[in-house]
């Protein structure tokens, strides 16, 4: 072991920069009007993590309100509707879907593939600044009064109709003008990304030499580019039928609510795979690492990705089968259905397969990974009730739904975004977290999962309807288990921001490769430099796990001499 | 008739007891019912078995290969087409065979008898459910309106013509009992039709639930209504009939019921103007009409402006509103709203 | 020294040779168009545009809006071909493009077809009922055209 | 094989091909440049889904209401209409023109034909506005607010259908027609706007002599983007003024 120190390889010699992007210039103002991927992905980063944090808020308010069925436990029936539409708005809008690939993919896209920045870096930065006008506007709609829509805002509810007549009112036009604009932010993260995969690769590395992460980050760019502007289209349209009356959504003036559900859930369906995919792309790195094996049947997940991302633009229509939509568009809505289940479970079951002969290390990144695997299972499982056509007609607008997309939604994106931050955060912070905490704190969440959302299915096929602030008797037992479960979660997030921050300050300096991964961002130090490597990086397979050998605690992984010797991976064929 | 596929009956947890049926769901009360719960557990199984595979390589592995000192990776293969191929392809198969089963039972769903179907027309409203019935046993030429209770006969089917007012929200009409739902749009008919075969006695229950499952604001967890299912015709027309007279309530619960259902989409009772005046300290006013005149608020106002209501029309207000009639239940529903109105005077 | 990433010369990526016309300066990215190929482009598209006027006078049902929308999908594609490169440039721009097209016509062509065997649940509640829109902002207060009910 | 950033960045100043307008972690112009246009192909991707929602609700509406479209296309001025296909036809050309006078290095012909440009889609608005201000005044407009009287109908439609009254037109919901005529024609003259703006910038930079037969990424993806505006447009006036 003390050979191996004193014998250290080159690209060893630097493993604490003292230079680094966190600190090439200072002041705020610097940060601001940062052209670099890494702030701009650290800004997102804070900022997705506010968004984080205020939707869970809102979410273990509504769980306290749902302890008793009938008192108001906190809240009066119509801050409960307030109190879901917050929640269900902010987590969507602000966190799931911009969440992983703006704060991780940002940072780690250029990394993997050896460039400099992303191909556009003022559009990068417009597109924070989008963001953070629509955070403004979410934290507006909080300071006028809250909405209380529901985050589908459909119509004519949302745009003034029904008993509580509102001529013109300023939450909603924050909601439509914030979800537009966090639309456009989407679609410029997504076509930065598209771009810079394909222009900005090293000479060699070809497409299928990419980390499936940056398959994962393709596929969800194209589904940004391509799906949102429909529901730009939308809320702005329901913005003029809000302000103008024009009659396309609205009965009142002869529209057709059901073409604005259409409508919505064009974007929205493949807005769950924007959510999702990201994860699933970090769980094919964090599997492959942690178990020390080349992931299985890379090409299989690389295109199970882009196929994931297409299928999803031919299936809204399962979200309204029993809004008005005929049965004819239904049935071939739910046998489109079926097709996404295939590349979904060809994933999880290469992911399986990756970890077949390997060397399991169970870091707090891993347990994310596996908890993601069962989660998704159950998420993805459960999506087949309700691809089924005849079951979704009473399961629909149910619990079982809520559990459903919070298995898959919550339950896989965040534990993909959780595992993803934990991973990276060496590599962004040049910090370690404390590892035993991190632990304890992936297994409170996965355990905070199960008892909020299990009960929530049985919940769903004995007919309890979503989105009710008071509830039958006979379903009293199911919420206030389920309550529990949301206050572990909740637990478990503050133990995290809690000790993440504290290694921001104490922690121990983290090695440029601490876990022994392959892909290119792992070649430069921890935090990177502001050009993000000091020299160009040896390319190599992204799962090429035998070009690094473990050091020591201290120094962590290093190339092995004779790659850095050669200037190749000692792994001939990919 | 079905095959006994389901989870065992876990009747005995508390979770389940009260509401009647299996560890799953209700009580299988429609005759789509078993039908739908059989794909329900066939999914069911076939998630299971998968989710048992998935889930038990994977503690396996974690098991057998953990990182430990002595122990090292071992590099295998790092694709199979063929393995690839297989759990493609089987899985799809499996899928083709559930998309068969449930096809075929949501065209029962959706799929009317031809002929002996009776009708109910239902409007919902912000948060009430209305049935109205007509002839088949009740006398003729009338139609019964009820608020919040659904009378069916068992065996027999029903349809449900469904509409919501155009300046209402969009509710969706849940019964779980029957496995159906189907959302009420604004600005069109949606139906729905269902055969009970069960009756909730049969359960020791009182009722069904029927649930609005749309959202559509603030009460929307109290728009709830009860399906009742008798077993003759004419215990259902007397049913009717009775829960039809809004004489039985006492005027102020009459009114109020009235108000709910008719007068809430532009009348407050908390003082703020809508389209039409609150008629909270309204009654016994001195109100200022579009004509300039001033009259007070009394039982002949209120009379004329609930048949004839563009009449009168209180200044700085639209004449919007349609005339409303009770058949010859109309005396009692007006002395009802007057009655309500009283008690809103301060 | 070699450059570290992928540098595409046209040449090698364009497939053909780019700086066949003699009036493109030495180096030049991308194609040249010639000034009499971009007037020929211009007089299809105007020759299309009387075309379709004149194909909108005659009354030929149904056929009129497979006319119009033929017409259309032509003179787009001229614009896209000629004016937007899209017949010299990288295939995979125009790949971009096609399944845009192919997404819009996707949506389009589904939610027109639910729609449709929809519609009748909308039509018959039109007959027997009217819009009855109430008016209820100010600024289209006291336009002389309310009717009320 | 290691060298220090210090000396990387020697080593780079000492190269003089690296021209000034090269952004730092791009290596070519050639690369830049194709970035740029990729980038703008999947903008104007997005631009074509963007306007789709309103496509498709036209086509709803009018694959429903038939006659209503057939009645409500005879306040559209089919004239107006293919004099401002002409222009944006136009415009289109000399967009195209731009981006080969920016090829070639002609600064004097880049300075006419963006300044053309720039013109055809003022005069495209101003032709927009004549209608918008007429319609608005006599009524024909979005939602419930339509109401044409009688005196203000066009002459081919009181000639073809003399006994079609204001209020049948009300009636079958002639105000969809118009909601989709204004958001139709309005996003795309929104397109125009942001167009003419982009235009004038480019002008400016053309003027200060930016651009070189390497570097003209902007005048190239702007025209692309003016391209997009024309082919929305030669799908709206069919649409909305011809068919009936």
């Amino acid at each position: 072991m003390a050979g191996g120190i004193v014998e250290k390889p080159a690209s060893a010699q630097v493993v604490h920069p003292t230079v680094h992007y966190l600190n090439a210039t200072k002041g705020f103002k610097n940060w601001l009007v940062t052209l670099d991927h890494k702030r701009i992905a650290m800004m997102y980063l804070c900022a997705v993590s506010f968004a984080l944090l205020l939707g869970g808020f809102w979410a273990i308010v509504l769980r306290t309100e749902l302890l008793a069925p009938h008192d108001d436990v906190i809240l009066s029936n119509a801050w409960y509707n307030k109190a879901f539409t917050l929640h269900g708005a902010v987590m969507v809008f602000l966190f799931i879907i911009p969440g992983i690939p703006a704060s991780l993919g940002n940072f780690i896209l250029p990394m993997q593939l050896g460039a400099k920045d992303l191909a556009l870096p003022r559009v990068n930065l417009f597109s924070w600044y989008l963001y953070v006008m629509g955070l403004i506007l979410f934290v507006g709609i909080l300071v006028l009064g809250g909405l209380d829509t529901g985050w589908t805002l459909y119509p004519p509810y949302s745009v003034g109709g029904g008993s509580e007549h509102k001529a013109v009112w300023l939450n909603l036009i924050f909601a439509y003008t914030a979800v537009f604009i966090l639309g456009f932010s989407s679609i410029l993260t997504g076509l930065n990304f598209i771009a810079t995969m394909h222009k900005l690769r090293p000479k060699d590395m070809g497409m299928y030499d990419m980390p499936l992460f940056l398959w994962a980050l393709y596929a969800t760019s194209l589904i940004q580019v391509l799906a949102t502007p429909v529901v730009g289209l939308t809320l702005g349209l329901s913005l003029i039928e809000h302000l103008f009356n024009i009659g396309i959504f609205d009965p009142r003036y002869g529209g057709d609510p059901v073409l604005y559900q259409h409508f919505f859930w064009f974007y929205s369906h493949p807005a769950v795979y924007i959510m999702v995919l990201p994860a699933m792309g970090v769980q094919s790195e964090l599997i492959a690492t942690f178990s020390r094996k080349h992931v299985f049947g890379y090409k299989a997940i690389a295109w199970s990705s882009i196929a994931i991302a297409a299928i999803g633009f031919i299936v809204w229509g399962h979200h309204m089968f029993v809004s008005g939509q005929s049965p004819a568009a239904g049935i071939i809505f739910s046998l489109l259905t079926y097709f996404v289940a295939i590349p979904s479970a060809i994933k999880v079951f290469n992911w399986v397969a990756t970890l077949y002969k390997g060397a399991i290390d169970f870091k707090a990144p891993m347990i994310y990974a596996l908890a993601f695997m069962y989660l998704f299972g159950i998420g993805g499982l459960t999506g087949l009730f309700l691809a089924s056509i005849a079951n979704n007609v009473h399961l629909h607008d149910t619990y079982f739904v809520i559990a459903h997309f919070h298995m898959v939604m919550v339950g896989s994106v965040l534990t993909g975004f959780l595992g993803g931050v934990h991973y990276w955060w060496p590599k962004m912070t040049g910090r370690m977290y404390n590892e035993t905490l991190g632990r304890i704190a992936a297994v409170m969440v996965f355990i905070g999962f199960n008892v909020t959302f299990m009960p929530q299915f049985v919940a769903g096929t004995r007919g309890m309807p979503r989105r009710y602030a008071n509830y039958l008797d006979e379903f009293t037992t199911f919420h206030q288990v389920s309550t529990i479960g949301a206050y572990i979660l909740g637990a478990a997030v503050l133990l995290q921001v809690g000790y993440l921050l504290h290694s921001l300050i104490k922690g121990r300096k983290a090695p440029p490769n601490p876990w022994g991964a392959a892909s290119l961002e792992w070649q430069a130090t921890s935090p990177p430099d502001f050009h993000n490597f000091l020299e160009k990086p040896i390319t190599m397979g992204a799962y090429d796990f035998e070009n690094w050998e473990y050091v020591s605690e201290e120094a962590g992984y290093v190339l092995k001499r004779e790659v850095i010797e050669t200037g190749k991976s000692l792994v001939k064929a990919h | 008739m079905m095959a006994d596929l389901a989870l065992g009956n876990f009747a005995g947890l508390p979770l389940a007891q009260q509401a009647g049926g299996s560890f799953w769901f209700p009580p299988q009360a429609s005759d789509v019912a078993a039908g739908v719960d059989f794909t329900y557990d066939l999914i069911l199984w076939l998630c299971i078995v998968f989710f048992i595979g998935i889930c038990g390589a994977t503690l396996y592995f974690m098991v057998k290969y953990r990182k430990r000192p002595g122990h090292k990776e071992e590099a295998t293969s790092t694709h199979n087409t063929r393995l690839e191929l297989a759990w493609s392809i089987i899985p799809l198969a499996l899928l083709m065979v559930v998309f068969g089963v449930s096809t075929y039972w949501y065209l029962r769903i959706v799929t009317p008898p031809s002929d002996n179907v009776r009708e109910v027309e239902v409007t919902a409203k912000q948060w009430n459910w209305t049935f109205t019935y007509r002839g088949d046993g009740l006398p003729a030429g009338k139609s019964y309106m009820v608020v919040g209770e659904l009378h069916l006969v068992r065996d027999e089917a029903y349809q449900m013509v469904m509409t919501t007012p155009q300046n209402d929200v969009i509710h969706s009409m849940f019964i779980p009992a029957f496995r159906v739902k189907q959302d009420c749009v604004p600005g069109r008919y949606n139906k729905l039709w269902f055969r009970a075969i069960k009756a909730p006695q049969d359960d020791g229950l009182e009722y069904y639930d029927l649930f609005c499952t749309e959202y559509c604001g603030n009460d929307h967890s109290l728009m709830l209504a009860r399906v009742f299912v008798h077993d003759t015709k004419a215990e259902w027309a007397a049913a009717v009939i009775e829960a039809a007279d809004i004489g039985r309530l006492d005027p102020v619960d009459r009114g109020k019921s009235i108000y709910d259902q008719n007068c809430k989409s532009c009348h407050t009772v908390n003082g703020d103007p809508s389209t039409g005046p609150s008629w909270k300290g309204m009654w016994g006013r001195e109100e200022e009409m579009a004509d300039g005149t001033k009259l007070t608020i009394d039982e002949n106002y209120v009379r004329e402006s609930v048949l004839q209501p563009g009449a009168k029309i209180v200044k700085g207000f639209p004449n919007a509103m349609t005339p409303f009639t009770w058949g010859d239940q109309t005396d009692v529903a007006i002395e009802g709203i007057v009655a309500y109105m009283k008690t809103l005077k301060d | 020294m070699s450059l570290p990433y992928a540098t595409e010369e046209p040449s090698v990526v364009q497939g053909h040779v780019v700086h066949e016309e003699h009036e493109g300066l030495p180096g030049t990215i991308g194609h040249v168009s010639s000034w009499k190929s971009l007037v020929k482009v211009l007089s299809a598209l105007i020759f299309l545009t009387v075309l379709t006027v004149a194909v909108a006078q005659l009354d030929l049902g149904r056929l009129n809006v497979v006319g119009a929308l033929g017409i259309a999908c032509v003179k787009a594609s001229i614009v896209a071909l000629w004016f937007m490169h899209l017949r010299y440039d990288k295939r995979f721009n125009f790949w971009i493009f096609i399944s845009s097209v192919a997404f819009v016509a996707w949506m389009v062509g589904y939610i027109l077809f639910d729609s449709t065997l929809y519609q009748h649940n909308i039509k018959e509640y039109r007959e027997t009922h009217e819009i009855t829109a109430p008016k209820i902002h100010e600024h289209d207060g006291g336009e002389g055209h309310e009717s009320g009910e | 094989m290691s060298t220090s950033v210090a000396e990387q960045e020697t080593s780079q100043e000492a190269l003089p091909q690296r021209p000034k307008q090269l952004a730092m972690h791009f290596d070519t112009l050639h690369q830049q440049f194709t970035t740029g246009k990729l980038a703008m192909w999947l903008f104007l991707g997005q631009e074509l889904l963007f306007f789709t929602g309103l496509f498709t609700a036209y086509a709803v509406y009018r694959g429903n209401h038939q006659e209503m479209f057939h009645y409500a296309h005879y306040f559209l001025d089919w004239k107006l209409g293919a004099a401002n296909t002409i222009v944006l036809l136009t415009s289109s050309l000399t967009a195209a023109w731009s981006v080969r006078c920016a090829q070639l290095e002609q600064r004097k012909g880049l300075l006419i034909t963006l300044a053309l440009t720039f013109l055809c889609a003022g005069a495209f608005m101003c032709i927009k506005y004549i209608e918008y201000t007429h319609k608005i005044h006599i009524g024909a407009v979005w939602g419930s607010n339509f109401g044409v009287p009688l005196n203000e109908f066009p002459e081919h439609l009181r000639e073809k259908y003399p006994d079609l009254t204001p209020e049948q037109l009300q009636q079958m919901g002639t105000g969809s027609f118009f909601a989709i005529y204004f958001c139709m024609t309005g996003l795309h003259g929104i397109h125009v706007l942001v167009g003419m703006a982009l235009y004038v910038w480019l002008f400016i930079r053309a003027l200060r002599g930016s651009f070189n037969r390497k570097y003209y990424g902007a005048v190239d993806n702007i025209a692309l983007y003016w391209h997009i505006v024309d082919i929305i447009w030669i799908f709206l006036f069919p649409l909305l003024y011809l068919i009936g």
